[in-house]
């Protein structure tokens, strides 16, 4: 009964949150609306035991990408209202609309699974955290390192990408502009 | 309580991850000379890269085809062998286009270069798992590096390509990731093989929702393979990015993308999933058809080729409609010869590359620029001749053959009407490239200097351009050992 | 010289490569030296050729894509020897008459290239070989047209590229259902047209195969309704560009028909003898009409060249000894006689750059050395006896009557309408008085050109007065190809259709 | 005796050979003397054939194989019989006289060698034609006097009419040509060769509706060359050539190859009675139809080449009937009273300075009466008086006719007989005698070469004598023809031939009595008869009007409305189709990243739209 | 009850929402709000298929879909950065100077 409680409350308001964010003019509102619907997510994860990613969810959303966000806010400038015009505005809810439909119709059929094994079960007595960090550095550890390079690689992007020496380009620069500069 | 944890070293088969190692080694190795010393000439990078690669290679080719690894992570099969190989060889040839003699931004970076290896490394996982999770993780780091790659060429159009890029293939691995959830959902697992068995143990009782799974996939997917309607990213971001880079990303991630969408189309495939086989026939022949007539209205010859490779993309994505060893082989030799047939041109292109605008103020490479070439620059015209007959697949050169053998396993597995349709489309394609051929050889020069087209020459493209250009001319000696290699290779992986 | 075919193939492609070292000056001695030689070596081939003989001789096989059944497969038989010759042959001869000046070098180049095309494609036994040298003449021919040709020469040259390519992609699905097909029945996979030659299908195979051969073979004829690019082509090309085209690239068509789909599918070439004769008959009546509409020199001789074409179409779905002959000799006949018609043209638009009829007239007197060749070769065009055309185009319609009267006699109409618009172009421009003050002075020909028209002359009556050399051959191999299709049909029809004269004169 | 045959064959080629080598050059009488002489050797040697084959022994050849392939065997074979050897005589006479009267007629030509080298390969086409063995050799050379004529009509090809009587004469004999060409393919399929003995020899083995398709196709053919209606309009064009050629070529030989045909083919013939008729008849209509066009014709030559036209029916009639000898024998004596008459004709021309309107001429007997004597031997010879040629064979035509019991025929011929009297007399008259109307016109005529005249000489003897040799001809030639005695009792017979005599000689008495008063009156000019006789029938004029204009303007629309509106343009919409198909596509890709991401849903969507409504079974 | 098809039909309309912002939105940066939206839709998923199942691998795909977002995110904040640098505006109508 809690759980159905919990369910439906945490589904509306993340709905609701979504929707603000997709929908807001003012760029501030809308970043508070995600950081509030990541929040109600991470509200399912502890629902569904899933303690771990719970953790996860909050910290690296609400912490590290709202506070990137919120500081590419300040950057761009975007507190005031975003100027949008959207054309054929009933293209996006018909597109979006008939792909939740769809969605919703396949989904909703209960999925038959008389032959499915799980492979990492959740054990009894096995707190999740730690049941996550056995396989995490067993089957997953590759994936994991990988992800470690993929998290460098957006590191140096980010670091590159807005880095001083974008802000002259070479590529535009005709060769002859580097000898005078050389010559200088 | 939880059992403590053995794990024997051998049971990790920690070979199967040495090539990806090497390049992330070498990735970070050169990350690290940068800290060492500031300002080194990109020559070292190149020089470095293309000897890690080469590392690199020798690993791939010394692993043992059909081990798993690392907790059956890892999967070396024939298909990622030969794809790493695809990718690791356009790696090396690409990588030297860098030594231009103007200089280019992004290669004022010694991260250009590391971001590259882990982009390879990146592709390497993809092709080289069948588990969902590593290929998504690999899919997205060699992206997220692609994506900066193309910006570092630093003006406006890179940029703006770079995030088009970026935007949409946000998008896609949405899609990805839902489709990974409902094959999750259906089969509780997200290795392919498992997935493959618990389907066929529920006589695929839950066809409908895989076919939902399936539908995100081939989104997905269809985004890196530049299928229509996912197509849309790639002209722009080809014409955004430098011709050499441009013609890097008409390989390569395509590539990982096959060997990808061979594993998860593959299985259901071969369990005659007819849905799947209908909608992909449907998706290759509109592939194959629109972007051959968009290709036929370009202007520019980036453009085109852009444009052209999505056709070919479609082509190919053909054979994994047809699913025979043969057609999966097809592919394959496809691909190789697509390598290096499309480099050259691309190279071509980069080659001839200003800086200014003097012929188009948007485009670089517009035909007019390659008018009269013929007199001009009699080698270049030929080459890149070569190159364009190749690719509209006129015998002998190198793509004829790829052709050949895609539509021989259309035939073979009785899609003679996709044989024909094939055959259709390279007529029509025939038109653009043709259109090149008839500005280089048959104009009057618009612009009389020698050095129009050799702006960016320098000793090592050449060198790639003739190599490519031998390869294309004498393709058919080469076809034979290859289809032999490919056969066993794709043969020993199952396909 | 056991790989005489391969050196024959081979070696104008390397002197063309070699050919980019070479002076400018000295080009075009070096073209003539290497065709000539060329020209030399397919001599020594016939020199060397056993004529009783009917199957393929210097044959060579190397394999190249073995585990796909593609090798490298060279052969020559009656039917192809002698247009190989041919090949070689104007080559040699458009070379001689060669008047260009502005790249020479390139074209020369080109030529040589396109000469390794066309033997190569008269050669091959190898069915992905021949398809290769046929898409491969595609390309010089497009630079020839395109770079020195008139106008509208780029629309023209990409027209006859794309339409060719085209027709020939559905041909080479064609081959590939074949290679299927034969794999299916040997387990073994094979382009090898011989090996293709013994497989017997069942009809309903054979029908669509023959579709998709034949499209693309019909494309390159180029029989009616797919004739279009023609009168493009030719009308655009230059000199050396038409003479090739007409003499030799056209005749790629129907020798691949005698070589493909008839002994392939002799059952649903059967079938299909009466579409392809009307087509044929539309082909003949209907271009020599638009020929004799035409203002341009040119285009009556590109129009009659469809003309003629049809004439040989039908003589090849004579399906008899007689006509099949005839439609090959008519093949070398037509090489002759419309490369010299289109030298002949080329000579008057050298000195006049144009080649309107109306500009014209009278020319008998001011250039009658030209006017006497001329008329040879459009009397040779309109098929008199004791020349070479004579000989090609009554075997073809001889054979042909064999399958029907009426048909025959509609074909036969290209004589009348043949002789109506080439004795109009004639008279057009050869007689009458020289009304046009610019063509008073016009230089008759001069030397290169005699030599080379010449010797077309020469060629021409001596095949028409003497064929026996060059018919002894193609009759041996024919007449063995048409018993072998009779041997191979399947349907009782068929085998009643086609038959061979040797089992008929066997059984007297 | 071979090397006679082949001397007889090919000494015109050398001659024409060598002539040819001169082309270009200006006049060298040199080469008319060659070829005179050669001509003269080639005479000769057919002599001597003659002699030969007259004791029933024919010579046969095989110089070498032509054509080989399939079951079609051609080979240069020659075959000299009594049919041949007369034909090679008439030939090689009357083609020396040609020669060397032409060597005078074309003194002033410029292009005099050009002249005598077609003139002797037209005598090698002939040649050709005549001595063949079998059908294909025969189309050789009913091919090559075709290009032969086509060359000497518009020999002076700077002439418009000239050149376009030349391609008319060339492409309607085409069209009877591909007749022929059918009936050899009927022959070869039907006989399995084309040599005439091995055809001949099997002929009762063929049904019959096959030898009556044969025989017509190949009838067709000889309708051609033998300018035989409705295909006779070239031959009165054909005069536009100079005058020796059209008394060689439109008079003596070439037009004779038709009728050479139905004799040499008597076997084939004389098997469909039905064919035969029809050549008969149609023979007889041309004979009349032709007569009555030259009766108001005022062209000195048309009226001639009328008179040929007229008596090749006569041939044909001859033919027809059966009686194949009759025919052959009149070809042979047509040709000498008829090439005389023609040479007379390019005397008075000369004279004339080309003009040819009869009625500028008379009174010309005053200052050439040489020609004068030579054209009324012709001429009277042409109206079968006794005791000249013409009367030996043409009264044997309306005997066989008669005997026939084609009675109509004969009644044809008869009246036709009666014509050709008039208008020979009424040519006669007008041009050598009565008044003198040149002089309005200024012309000051003068007779010919002696050379010529003497040239002309064995003609006249010929066209006197050459009726009392019948009866050696019969005896020659009845190893190779049927030679059937006709039914007719001997009253009959005299009647016959008084009654002929009577309408020919009231001909000539007509026309003498008529023109030396003046003629007829300008009213008969008026009349609609006069005007359709005048204009052809209007034959000309049809076929100009409902033939080839249509055929221009049906080219004209196939071109430029079918070729380049409907079958071109077909396949250029293709090609602009794809083509703007590909401008029209190119709205998805609108370079607006949210256009791109909502394509990328609609993908999506589609794609599961896909999965839950189309499901197929697995 | 809740059984897992609440979850997976709460996800999809999650998801759904995601693409309605990718649709409509043109500002780079509520872009790619909206793109985490889609990817949170699908880790509700995961989360919930691998709690049904009581298996730990949705979890693990999960956690590497949150580092994936994380890692995008950074990537795309540096990319919005030199485009605003250089145009002084996010709005996705500003780039289309590719296009056809």
């Amino acid at each position: 009964m809690f759980e159905a409680i919990a369910f439906y409350t945490f589904s509306a308001i993340t709905i609701v949150m979504f929707w603000i964010t997709v929908t807001s003019k003012n760029a501030l509102y809308a970043m508070s609306a995600l950081a509030a619907g990541m929040i109600m997510i991470s509200g399912f994860f502890f629902l569904l035991d899933a303690d771990f990613l719970g953790v996860v969810q909050i910290i690296v959303y609400t912490g590290a990408v709202m506070a990137l966000y919120a500081f590419g806010m300040m950057f761009f400038d975007t507190t005031r209202d975003v100027k949008e015009r959207v054309r054929a505005p009933k293209l996006v809810f018909l597109l979006s609309g008939m792909t939740a439909l769809v969605l919703v119709i396949a989904l909703v059929a209960p999925i038959l699974g008389d032959h499915i094994e799980a492979l990492y079960p959740m054990k009894e007595g096995i707190e999740n955290p730690q049941a996550v960090g056995v396989v995490l550095f067993t089957k997953y550890l590759v994936p994991f390192e990988v992800a470690a390079v993929m998290l460098l690689v957006a590191m140096i992007a980010g670091i590159v990408l807005a880095g001083k020496k974008m802000d002259e380009s070479l590529t535009l620069k005709v060769e002859d502009e580097f000898t005078q500069k050389g010559a200088q | 309580m939880l059992e403590p944890i053995s794990v024997s070293l051998e049971t990790l088969n920690l070979s199967t991850l040495a090539p990806m190692l090497v390049a992330i080694v070498g990735g970070l190795g050169i990350l690290v000379v940068d800290l060492i010393k500031k300002d080194l000439d990109k020559t070292l990078y190149v020089m470095l890269s293309i000897l890690v690669l080469f590392v690199d290679l020798g690993a791939v080719i010394g692993q043992q085809v059909g081990d798993r690894g690392f907790f059956d992570v890892m999967l070396i099969d024939g298909l990622a062998v030969i794809g790493q190989v695809v990718i690791l060889v356009a790696s090396m040839l690409f990588i030297p286009l860098a030594l231009t003699s103007k200089r280019f931004h992004e290669f004022s970076y010694p991260e250009f270069f590391a971001l590259f290896l882990f982009m390879v490394a990146g592709f390497q996982f993809m092709v080289a798992s069948d588990n969902l999770i590593l290929i998504f993780v690999g899919l997205e780091t060699a992206s997220l590096a692609l994506y900066t790659l193309i910006a570092l060429h630093n003006r406006d159009k890179a940029f703006e390509a770079a995030i088009k890029y970026f935007v949409m293939g946000a998008l896609a691995a949405g899609f990805y990731v839902m489709g990974s959830m409902i094959f999750y959902a259906v089969s509780g697992s997200v290795e392919l093989y498992k997935i493959a068995e618990v389907l066929k143990a529920d006589d695929y009782a839950n066809l409908p929702v895989l076919l939902i799974g399936v539908a995100f996939m081939i989104a997905a997917l269809g985004f890196k393979l530049s299928m229509v309607p996912f197509h849309t990213w790639t002209p722009d971001v080809y014409e955004g990015a430098s011709a050499s880079l441009a013609g890097y990303m008409s390989v390569v991630p395509k590539i990982a993308g096959f060997v990808v969408a061979m594993r998860i189309f593959g299985f259901l495939i071969q369990a005659d999933v007819v849905w799947l086989r209908d909608v992909l026939y449907a998706a290759v022949v509109i592939t194959m058809t629109l972007a051959n007539i968009m290709a036929l209205v370009q202007h520019d010859v980036k453009r085109m080729l852009a444009f052209s490779s999505i056709s070919h993309a479609g082509f190919v994505m053909a054979a994994i409609m047809i699913g025979t060893t043969q057609a999966n082989s097809a592919l394959f030799l496809y691909w190789i010869l697509f390598l290096f047939t499309n480099l050259g041109a691309f190279a071509m292109l980069w080659v001839s590359r200003h800086k200014a605008s003097i012929w188009h103020e948007r485009y670089d490479h517009p035909y007019e620029k390659f008018s009269g070439m013929i007199s001009i620059m009699p080698v270049g015209a030929v080459i890149m001749a070569l190159f364009m007959l190749s690719l509209a697949g006129v015998p002998p050169f190198s793509l004829f053959w790829g052709k050949l053998y895609v539509m021989s396993a259309a035939v073979n597995a009785d899609y003679i009407g996709l044989a024909i349709i094939m055959a259709i489309n390279s007529a029509i394609s025939a038109y653009y490239y043709l259109k090149l051929i008839v500005y280089m050889f048959l104009r009057a020069p618009e612009q009389n200097d020698g050095t129009v087209y050799v702006q960016n020459a320098s000793k090592p493209l050449q060198t790639i351009i003739g190599f490519s250009a031998f390869l294309t001319v004498f393709a058919v000696f080469a076809v034979e050992p290859m289809l032999q290699i490919i056969t066993a290779y794709v043969q020993a992986s199952g396909f | 010289m056991d790989h005489i075919l391969s050196v024959l193939v081979f070696f104008p492609a390397i002197a063309g490569l070699l050919g980019f070292v070479v002076s400018k000056e000295s080009i075009r001695a070096y073209g003539l030296s290497v065709a000539a030689i060329e020209f030399l070596l397919s001599l020594w081939l016939w020199f060397n050729f056993d004529g009783s003989y009917p199957g393929f001789q210097f044959v060579e096989v190397a394999p190249l894509i073995p585990s796909f059944g593609i090798n490298w497969y060279l052969g020559v038989d009656g039917i192809s020897l002698f247009i190989v010759i041919l090949s070689t042959f104007i080559t040699l001869v458009g070379l001689i008459a060669l008047s260009i000046e502005k790249d020479l070098k390139n074209m020369i180049i080109s030529l040589l290239f396109l000469e390794m095309t066309m033997v190569g494609v008269f050669l091959s036994l190898d069915a992905i070989i021949f398809y290769i040298f046929w898409e491969l003449s595609l390309v010089p021919m497009l630079y020839i047209i395109g770079a020195w040709g008139g106008n509208l020469r780029v629309y023209a040259a990409v027209k006859f590229f794309l339409y060719t390519f085209a027709g020939s992609l559905i041909m080479l699905v064609g081959m590939l259902v074949m290679a299927y097909l034969y794999h299916e029945a040997t387990g073994v996979w094979s382009f090898s047209i011989t090996e293709w030659h013994r497989l017997i299908l069942p009809e309903g195979y054979q029908y669509w195969l023959f579709l998709a051969f034949f499209i693309g073979l019909a494309i390159k004829v180029p029989m009616f309704p797919f004739h279009t690019w023609l009168p493009y082509a030719h009308g655009q090309a230059p000199t050396i560009g038409s003479v090739i085209l007409a003499a030799v690239l056209l005749k790629m068509g129907t020798y691949g028909m005698v070589r493909l789909p008839l002994p392939m599918f002799p059952d649903a070439a059967v079938h299909m003898i009466m579409p392809v004769a009307v087509l044929s008959l539309i082909m003949i009546i209907y271009t020599a009409m638009v020929a004799y509409a035409q203002e341009d020199m040119k285009q009556v001789i590109a129009y009659s060249s469809i003309s003629h074409m049809g004439v040989i179409v039908l003589g090849t779905f004579a399906m008899n000894p007689e006509g099949i002959a005839g439609s090959i000799y008519l093949m070398l006949g037509h090489g002759v006689v419309s490369g010299a018609l289109f030298m002949l043209v080329g000579v008057i638009y050298d000195r006049r750059h144009t080649k309107l009829m109306s500009e014209f007239g009278g020319l008998a007197h001011v250039m009658p050395r030209y006017a006497t060749i001329m008329g040879i070769m459009v009397m040779a065009s309109v098929g008199l006896p004791l020349t070479v055309n004579f000989v090609g185009e009554f075997l073809s319609l001889a054979g042909f009557y064999q399958i029907s009267h009426t048909m025959t006699i509609l074909a036969g109409t290209s004589i009348i309408l043949g002789a109506v618009y080439m004795l109009t172009l004639f008279k057009k421009s050869f007689f009458g008085e020289v009304t046009n003050e610019a063509n008073k002075s016009l230089k008759d020909l001069d030397g290169k050109e005699s030599m080379a028209l010449w010797t077309l002359v020469f060629v021409t009556v001596w095949l028409g007065v003497y064929p026996k050399p060059v018919l002894g051959p193609i009759n041996t191999s024919v007449e063995s190809l048409v018993s072998f299709m009779h041997k191979k049909a399947i349907t009782k029809e068929a085998k009643e259709t086609i038959r061979p004269t040797v089992i008929e004169r066997e059984a007297k | 005796m071979e090397t006679y045959l082949y001397i007889a064959l090919f000494a015109p080629l050398v001659g024409s050979l060598f002539a040819s080598l001169f082309a270009d050059k200006p006049k060298t009488i040199i080469t008319g003397l060659a070829t005179s002489a050669l001509l003269f050797v080639s005479w000769v040697s057919s002599v001597v054939l003659l002699l030969h084959v007259a004791h029933g022994e024919a010579v046969h050849v095989k110089m070498m194989d032509w054509i080989q392939a399939g079951g079609l065997s051609i080979p240069f074979g020659f075959n000299v019989d009594a049919v041949t050897a007369t034909m090679m005589f008439v030939v090689t006479t009357v083609s020396t006289v040609v020669h060397v009267y032409s060597m005078g007629y074309m003194d002033h030509d410029k292009s005099f060698n050009r002249f005598f080298a077609w003139l002797s390969a037209f005598v090698f086409s002939m040649m050709v034609l005549v001595m063949s063995d079998n059908f294909a050799g025969l189309f050789i050379g009913w091919e090559g006097v075709g290009l032969c004529s086509w060359a000497l009509i518009g020999f002076w090809y700077h002439k418009e009419s000239a050149s376009w009587a030349a391609n008319e004469a060339f492409i309607m004999n085409r069209i009877a040509d591909l007749g022929m060409l059918i009936g050899i393919f009927l022959v070869y399929w039907n006989f399995g060769t084309l040599q005439y003995d091995a055809v001949f020899a099997q002929v009762d083995k063929v049904d019959a509706g096959i030898l009556m398709m044969t025989t017509a196709f190949l009838f067709i053919g000889a309708m051609g060359k033998s300018a035989q209606f409705p295909l006779h309009t070239w031959l009165a064009d054909a005069m536009e050539g100079p005058t020796p050629v059209s008394a060689l070529i439109h008079a003596a030989t070439m037009v004779t190859a038709g009728v050479y045909l139905v004799i040499r083919a008597n076997p084939l013939y004389s098997e469909v009675p039905e064919v035969s008729l029809f050549v008969a008849s149609l023979g007889a209509f041309v004979a009349m139809f032709a007569a009555s066009m030259a009766l108001v014709n005022r062209d000195l030559k048309r009226i001639i080449a009328y008179s040929t036209l007229s008596q090749l029916g006569y041939m044909f009639v001859a033919a027809g009937v059966g009686a194949y000898w009759v025919a052959l024998f009149h070809l042979m004596t047509h040709a000498f009273f008829k090439a005389l008459l023609f040479l007379g004709a390019g005397n008075v021309m000369h004279a004339m300075d080309d003009e040819l309107d009869i009625f500028k001429m008379g009174g010309l007997g005053k200052t050439m009466q040489a020609t004068m004597i030579l054209m009324t031997v012709a001429s009277v010879a042409l109206a079968g008086i006794y005791p000249l040629a013409g009367f030996f064979s043409k009264d044997k035509i309306l005997e066989a006719a008669f005997a026939g019991h084609h009675y109509i025929l004969w009644a044809v011929l008869w009246i036709t007989a009666g014509l050709t009297a008039f208008y020979s007399f009424r040519l006669v008259m007008l041009v050598f005698f009565g008044e003198e109307r040149y002089k309005i016109f200024g012309y000051h005529p003068h007779e010919a070469y002696k050379f010529m005249l003497w040239a002309m000489s064995p003609l006249a003897v010929l066209a006197v004598i050459a009726g009392f040799f019948e009866h050696d001809f019969v005896h020659m030639v009845k190893a190779v023809l049927p030679v059937e005695e006709f039914h007719v009792s001997t009253g009959t017979f005299w009647f016959l031939i008084i009654v002929t005599q009577a309408v020919a000689l009231g001909g000539i008495a007509f026309a003498v009595w008529k023109y030396s008063k003046g003629g007829f009156s300008e009213k008969w000019r008026e009349t609609f008869v006069y005007k359709l006789l005048f204009n052809q029938y209007y034959i000309p004029k049809i076929y100009d009007e409902y033939i080839c204009k249509p055929y221009a303007e049906l080219s004209k629309i196939a071109w430029k409305e079918l070729d380049v509106r409907v079958v071109d343009a077909t396949v250029d919409f293709i090609a602009t189709t794809i083509y703007k198909s590909g401008m029209v596509s190119r709205v998805v890709q609108s370079g607006n990243l949210s256009n791109m991401l909502r394509w990328m849903g609609a993908g999506l969507l589609i794609l599961l739209l896909a999965a839950i409504l189309y499901s197929p079974v697995r | 009850m809740i059984t897992l098809s609440h979850y997976l039909v709460l996800s999809a309309v999650l998801f759904a929402i995601g693409l309605v912002g990718v649709y409509r939105r043109k500002n780079l940066l509520m872009l790619l709000f909206s793109t985490e939206i889609l990817l949170n839709a699908a880790n509700v998923g995961f989360a919930a298929i691998s709690k049904f199942y009581g298996d730990l691998t949705g979890q693990m795909f999960a956690f590497f879909i949150v580092a994936v977002a994380a890692s995008e995110v950074a990537v795309g904040l540096g990319l919005m950065i030199v485009w605003y640098k250089r145009r002084g505006t996010l709005d996705i109508d500003s780039m289309q100077s590719m296009h056809g």
